[in-house]
């Protein structure tokens, strides 16, 4: 059996790639991309948890990750509708030039 | 258990499927939308009599008098105090309420069909109708705080929906917003007293085989305890919920909304905002009685939560009925008359008790259902005129609806004997005159009574009397005009069709008004000193026939007094409108005359609406100034200091740099100039580098904590 | 007897499995379950498509294939044959690693999602707790597998096609999984072989199927409705629909890829049906009392050709859908009917048996397919439609 | 570690670099699409086979093909011209690497990696329904508010905006 730092190395790989890619891509929906990969690096984290955990039968990081399943849908679909929207205001999706809101 | 209590919630189910289905239908299946309404409405109204039957019955007094049954709705969590649990409850402060509102509800509805029939949007308003029906119907048999707290906002929603009905009109559109905004902030302390309840006795149902929140055992906990100035914890709770019926019976302060609320369709106004939603109020404080009077054994006299309902009761009865006087839009005086009566509710809950305000309730459903119909009568009749001052003489055009109109104004100012409002204002005054605290409450319902008698009199004086002032074709009246009559363009519909005089409204519009009519003198007697049948029924006694508690000195003494009060009310009514009707609806009112400078500050409703709307509305609005500037202030201001500063200082060290030390220094100087120039480029609006700086906070973060752990 | 026959291949399974070494044995368990379907599918498919082709030719009034063997029943094998020395053409501008991946990645799920399906009694290949979400789970893989063909090929027919399949199939996903879920919500299980065996009882000689419930009637033509959308079969073959769009996502596909293609949409169209038979005609059960010597294997053989030969029908005698009827059928039509299915299902499990039952149920389902009906033909006034070369 | 986890792993973290380097969008959700098939897999791995299935069929069957809809409706399917990196990648790069170094060393360094799983637990699908529609009845209907909430503001959001 894996030991559990390995899945824990794993998923914070998992979310610097995310991050990484948040950071460094021009493009809106690769940001997103981006976003999703750190959550799902979250997910993992909690099921390792839950499985090497003490009382896994309480189910509480299986119940967590659907919900976060459920709300990742959500902000998925958020998401994408504004970059779309952006889109069609701006005729581009590069975040670089997304920068009306500047102080 | 008998079947009816059981299955009570079928009562609020049947105009509920029947909003659901109408909801459904097609805008033109009118025929479908009205005969399922009034079929349920009907429905409702069997099973009402049936379940009054049942609380006939029933025997047993104080709680042994509710059947009540019930469920688990819905768990929290794993124990079984974790489950919310509702129910209903048939006792005969149920019955009575409901018999009332399904049978006011049916007849507002037949009335309805001959009102809103040239209505485009006639079956969503029969939806919106029916659902109301079944909210406020749910309301009366809720056993639970929370369940009647949902249909309590439900009621709230669909009085919302009916009053922009219209909503292509600004004016309804904005008075919908109004009821509802100013409603909410009541709700809202009946929220934090329904949260405060459920914190301290751990429980919402109102009756549960001696686990309820209204029970003994609940009560004593609520007694025991007390907070601010000496206050119950009971008396707390109480005034929260109180504050919630204030805001939906229209007590001042939050009385505002309920004149604006006559923007929608006078049905509405009949139903909603006078007989029945109004009324809810009332009957929360009726329901809730035993938590407001609520009083630790060592303390003496009256609960303070009591004294509070009755002297907001107070005030807004005399208040509203000043107001009243010297409005001339015809359903408006009727809106200020509702105020004032919900304020004679309220005081007659005060200082009486539940049956007496009850009655009153009872009653005033009755009467002031007629009048608002009648009222609607007379501006179909006008084709949508409703000003008071351009109508007269409708005696001759509408002799049913001036008949029962008059009868409903006999009701309402309380003409002796023969009228259900004479007994029932009289008992509330009977109860003010005994009240131990003060004789004041008894002196301004007296004069409460005075006005009301006096600009009812107005009221009639204008429009069923002296000569016909109607202008009909005008252009002020068209536009809500063609909204009535199926929002077709004027052109379709021109002014030339319409009759020259106005007209006798249809038999669907009259036959409720007889009916109401003959109840609003008939209701009066179940609640004589003679026989008080319906105060010994809501305490589940017998009542019994006795002549002689007429002739009582103290008794006799007050009907006599109250009766001259209301005579000479009328009398100075028709001393100054009835005698010589007026000419023009231009000509300035008697009062006027006389003093202006009241009457016009009577005529802006004391310049409420503007003190909130310099109060409430411009102090927010200075206060959002004042957020604004500390955002310039502090966000843009601190950033910009900082640059400022640093670039200030790597300035002032360039200079002595270049002219003191030698140039090595120079490079580092840039460095600090750049860095500022950075430290001011942190707001650039990409929302990469915010992302970066939540990166760079995360590391520090943990590092914080790794070494944190370790020290 | 009877049981050794039902028994037969289960128990040669365990034969062979007894050979090898103990801690093998599972890894030997699998390969042969997954040997034995990827042989008995594949052969089905190319019955399916002689069966098909011979079908679809006496509908329309003509011999179909009738030259190679015996009337023309080895055309299958001179299909395969011809399909694998065909040039194998990618065109120049198109994505060659996802043009490459996307006949494979149709391919598999299909065959993945057979696994879970009980074939026979106790012989599903893999039994899991979860197995219906696993089945929809690898369906939606297809749709990323359509996206794949259509968008690599650098064709504009062929993305158009890809985004009518995805639009699609996204579509009827929901109808199809909310129609299951009446089963799933009845059984109480998510695991297709509980499922079969809640409906092995008989009353008399009828069986316990869901199908003789109004839920379930209702439940079974939704999920076949929405099966023949999801496995864009005729009426619903807007994505590769040929008068408008040549072949949909897969005109630049030529040769075994083609094939490929062919078999997975095949593969895919039995293992819904299967689904279906699963959920709704008692899988592996006989149809009537008195019938269950025959093995359990070959009932759920003959149910899935049965409803092949059902599909075949339909695609023989239905026109083609628009766009907009698709959408506007399956948005205002099966979802809501699929919901109310939903909430008959539950009537039925908290009323007591018997006649009244039936009467309740049967109405709430009439009543709102009337209503919807209505709804979705509103406004729509079709002339009388007249046959010109017909008579 | 097992064989398989190393397997699994490699690809994993493979696609989750392809995802956010390709140079062709629809390439990069494909990639995610790979590695979202590799983190349900690896969910089934740790006896997680419900959320395993679910998590393939909402991110692959879902937000996967949503992603692929809005490269395609941005026009994102014709390869950038200019670099896709934006221009101060260098130090996205640079606090990425460094979140994973801090991250890492606190694994390394934490005594979690003692901790042994017990023995194998079948977590039923039953099990997992009781417990959302008991202890978690809120949450559960909360997210669904949440979704509807999500439907219908991602709706008006890329609703045409009506000429004005």
């Amino acid at each position: 059996m894996t030991p559990l730092a390995g899945y824990l190395l794993l998923s914070s790989f998992l979310f610097a790639i995310g991050l990484a890619g948040a950071l460094t891509r021009r493009n809106g929906i690769l940001v997103l991309i981006g976003i999703e990969l750190m959550l799902n690096a979250a997910n993992l984290n909690f099921i390792a948890f839950w499985r090497f955990g003490p009382n896994p039968e309480m189910l509480k990081g299986i119940i967590f990750v659907l919900f976060s399943i459920g709300v990742a849908a959500a902000e998925a679909a958020v998401g994408l509708a504004l970059i779309i929207a952006i889109y069609r205001h701006y005729r581009t999706t590069n975040v670089e030039k997304m920068n009306s809101m500047k102080g | 258990m008998l079947w009816i209590v059981k299955n009570l919630w079928l009562i609020p189910a049947l105009p509920l499927v029947a909003a659901g289905l109408s909801a459904l239908a097609k805008q033109p299946c009118k025929k479908f939308a009205s005969s399922l309404a009034i079929l349920s409405m009907a429905g409702a109204l069997v099973l009402s009599c049936i379940a009054f039957k049942a609380a006939l019955a029933h025997s047993g007094s104080g709680e042994a008098a509710n059947q009540i049954f019930n469920f688990r709705w819905f768990q929290f969590g794993a124990s079984e105090a974790d489950w919310v649990r509702i129910g209903w409850l048939l006792n005969r402060l149920t019955a009575v309420m409901l018999v009332m509102v399904s049978f006011v509800s049916l007849l507002i509805f037949i009335y309805s069909t001959g009102y809103m029939a040239h209505d485009e949007n006639f079956t969503r308003f029969f939806c919106f109708l029916s659902l109301f029906a079944a909210a406020m119907l749910g309301l009366i048999i809720a056993n639970s705080l929370l369940l009647f707290f949902i249909c309590w906002e439900l009621v709230g929603l669909t009085s919302y929906l009916l009053i922009g009905f219209w909503y292509h009109k600004p004016s309804a559109a904005a008075a919908a917003k109004k009821a509802f905004i100013t409603t909410r902030i009541g709700d809202l302390a009946f929220l934090l007293g329904m949260v405060w309840l459920y914190a301290q006795t751990g429980t919402l149902l109102f009756y549960d085989q001696g686990h309820g929140c209204l029970e003994q055992s609940a009560l004593a906990t609520l007694t025991a305890q007390t907070t601010v100035f000496r206050l119950t914890v009971a008396g707390g709770i109480g005034l929260l919920i109180f504050l919630g019926a204030v805001g939906k019976s229209g007590q001042v302060p939050l009385h505002v909304w309920l004149p604006d609320a006559m923007e929608g369709p006078t049905p509405v106004s009949a139903l909603i905002h006078a007989a029945t939603m109004v009324a809810a109020g009332v009957f929360l404080v009726a329901r809730v009685y035993p938590i407001v009077s609520a009083s630790p054994d060592w303390f003496v006299g009256v609960a303070p939560a009591l004294k509070v309902v009755t002297w907001v009761g107070v005030i807004t009865a005399v208040f509203a009925a000043t107001i009243a006087v010297a409005q001339n839009d015809i359903k408006r005086i009727l809106a200020y008359s509702t105020v004032s009566q919900l304020g004679f509710m309220m005081m007659g809950l005060g200082v009486g008790g539940v049956a007496v305000g009850m009655f009153h309730l009872i009653t005033h459903a009755f009467f002031k259902a007629l009048l608002f119909m009648g009222a609607g009568s007379v501006i179909h009749g006008c084709h949508e005129e409703q000003d008071i001052r351009c109508m007269g003489g409708l005696r001759k055009f509408m002799p049913v609806t001036f008949a029962t109109y008059a009868i409903g104004m006999m009701a309402l100012c309380g003409v002796p004997l023969f009228f259900s409002g004479f007994w029932s204002k009289d008992e509330i005054l009977h109860h003010a005159h005994l009240w131990s605290v003060s004789r004041w409450p008894f002196y301004l319902g007296a004069f409460g009574a005075f006005l009301t008698a006096f600009y009812m009199t107005r009221q009639v004086f204008h429009v069923f009397f002296g000569n016909c002032r109607l202008e009909l074709g005008r252009t002020t009246g068209s536009e809500q005009h063609t909204v009535a009559h199926g929002g077709e363009p004027a052109s379709e519909h021109p002014h030339s069709e319409l009759p020259p005089q106005p007209h006798e409204s249809p038999a669907s519009m009259t036959l409720p008004l007889v009916i109401l009519a003959v109840f609003s003198i008939l209701l009066g007697f179940i609640g004589t000193p003679a026989w008080p049948w319906f105060q010994k029924f809501l305490e589940g006694q017998v009542a019994t026939m006795n002549m002689s508690r007429l002739a009582e000195p103290e008794v006799l003494h007050l009907m006599l007094v109250s009766s001259v009060i209301v005579f000479i009310g009328i009398g100075l009514g028709w001393w100054l409108y009835g005698r010589k009707s007026i000419a023009n609806a231009n000509e300035l009112d008697v009062l006027e005359r006389v003093r202006p400078d009241i009457f016009h500050l009577l005529r802006n409703k004391y310049y409420i609406d503007e003190i909130y709307e310099w109060a409430f509305v411009g102090l927010n609005k200075r206060w959002a100034q004042a957020c604004a500037i500390l955002d310039d202030l502090i966000v843009s201001g601190l950033v910009h200091l900082i640059a400022y500063v640093i670039v200030g200082l790597s300035w002032i060290s360039k200079t002595v740099d270049d002219e003191v030390v030698n140039k090595g220094f120079d490079e580092g100087c840039h460095g600090v100039s750049t860095g500022a120039g950075w430290l001011s480029r942190l707001q650039d609006g990409r929302v990469q580098n915010y992302l970066r700086v939540i990166g760079v906070a995360l590391i520090v973060l943990v590092l914080f904590l790794l070494w944190g752990c370790k020290g | 007897m009877s049981d050794t026959l039902d028994q037969l291949f289960v128990n040669l399974k365990a034969w062979l499995v007894g050979f090898a070494p103990l801690e093998w044995q599972s890894l030997i368990s699998a390969i042969i379950s997954v040997a034995a379907l990827l042989a008995v599918f594949p052969g089905l498919f190319a019955v399916t498509t002689i069966l098909e082709r011979k079908g679809l030719g006496r509908i329309q009034n003509r011999y179909g294939p009738n030259r190679v063997g015996p009337f023309g029943i080895l055309q299958p094998v001179a299909d395969g044959l011809k399909a694998m020395t065909k040039e194998d053409i990618v065109p120049r501008a198109a994505d060659h690693v996802v043009h490459f991946i996307a006949p494979l990645v149709l391919v598999i799920p299909a065959f993945l999602a057979l696994a879970v399906l009980p074939i026979g009694r106790g012989m599903a290949a893999i039994d899991i707790d979860a197995g219906i979400l696993f089945f929809f789970a690898v369906g939606a893989a297809t749709e990323l597998a359509v996206f794949m063909a259509g968008w690599s090929s650098r064709n504009k027919y062929s993305l158009l096609g890809a985004m009518r399949a995805i639009a699609q199939m996204i579509s009827y996903e929901v109808p199809l999984i909310l129609s299951s879920v009446t089963v799933i919500m009845f059984v109480g299980s998510l695991s297709p072989v509980r499922i079969v065996y809640a409906q092995t009882g008989y009353s008399g000689i009828l069986p316990h199927w869901f199908l003789l419930t109004p839920w379930g009637l209702a439940g079974f033509i939704l999920f076949m409705i929405s099966a023949t959308a999801e496995s864009n079969r005729s009426p619903f073959d807007l994505p590769e629909g040929e008068s408008e769009i040549i072949a949909g996502y897969y005109i630049e596909y030529s040769g075994f890829k083609f094939a490929l293609f062919f078999l997975g949409e095949y593969i895919g169209m039995f293992a819904i049906c299967g689904l279906g038979i699963t959920l709704f005609l008692g899988g592996w059960t006989a149809p009537l009392s008195f019938l269950t010597g025959i093995p359990s294997y070959l009932w759920f053989f003959l149910k899935l050709f049965s409803l092949v030969a059902l599909l075949i029908w339909v695609r023989g005698t239905l026109p083609r859908l628009r766009m907009d009827q698709l959408m506007n059928f399956a948005w205002k039509f099966m979802l809501p009917m699929a919901l109310i299915n939903i909430g008959v299902a539950a009537t039925w499990h908290f009323m007591e048996p018997g006649l009244i039952r039936w009467l309740i149920c049967s109405l709430l389902v009439v009543g709102p397919y009337f209503g919807l009906g209505r709804g979705l033909a509103q406004g729509k006034h079709l002339a009388k439609r007249t046959y010109q070369y017909a008579e | 570690m097992s064989a398989s986890f190393i397997i699994l792993a490699a690809i994993t973290i493979a696609s989750a670099v392809a995802a956010m380097t390709l140079r062709h969008l629809v390439h990069c959700a494909l990639a995610l699409a790979i590695t979202f098939a590799g983190l349900a897999a690896l969910y089934l791995q740790l006896d997680a086979q419900f959320v395993g299935f679910a998590q393939v069929l909402v991110y692959v069957g879902a937000v996967a093909i949503l992603i692929v809809f809005a490269i395609l409706l941005t026009r994102g399917s014709e390869a950038p011209q200019q670099s896709i990196f934006s221009s101060s990648w260098a130090v996205g790069g640079i606090i990425a690497a460094a979140v994973f170094a801090v991250l890492a060393v606190m694994i390394r360094k934490s005594r979690l990696s003692e901790l042994v799983a017990p023995a194998g637990t079948t977590t039923t699908v039953r099990e997992i329904g009781d417990r959302l529609m008991t202890t978690y009845i809120l949450p559960l209907e909360v997210v669904g508010l949440l979704l509807t909430a999500a439907l219908i503001g991602a709706v008006i959001i890329a609703m045409k905006e009506e000429p004005k």
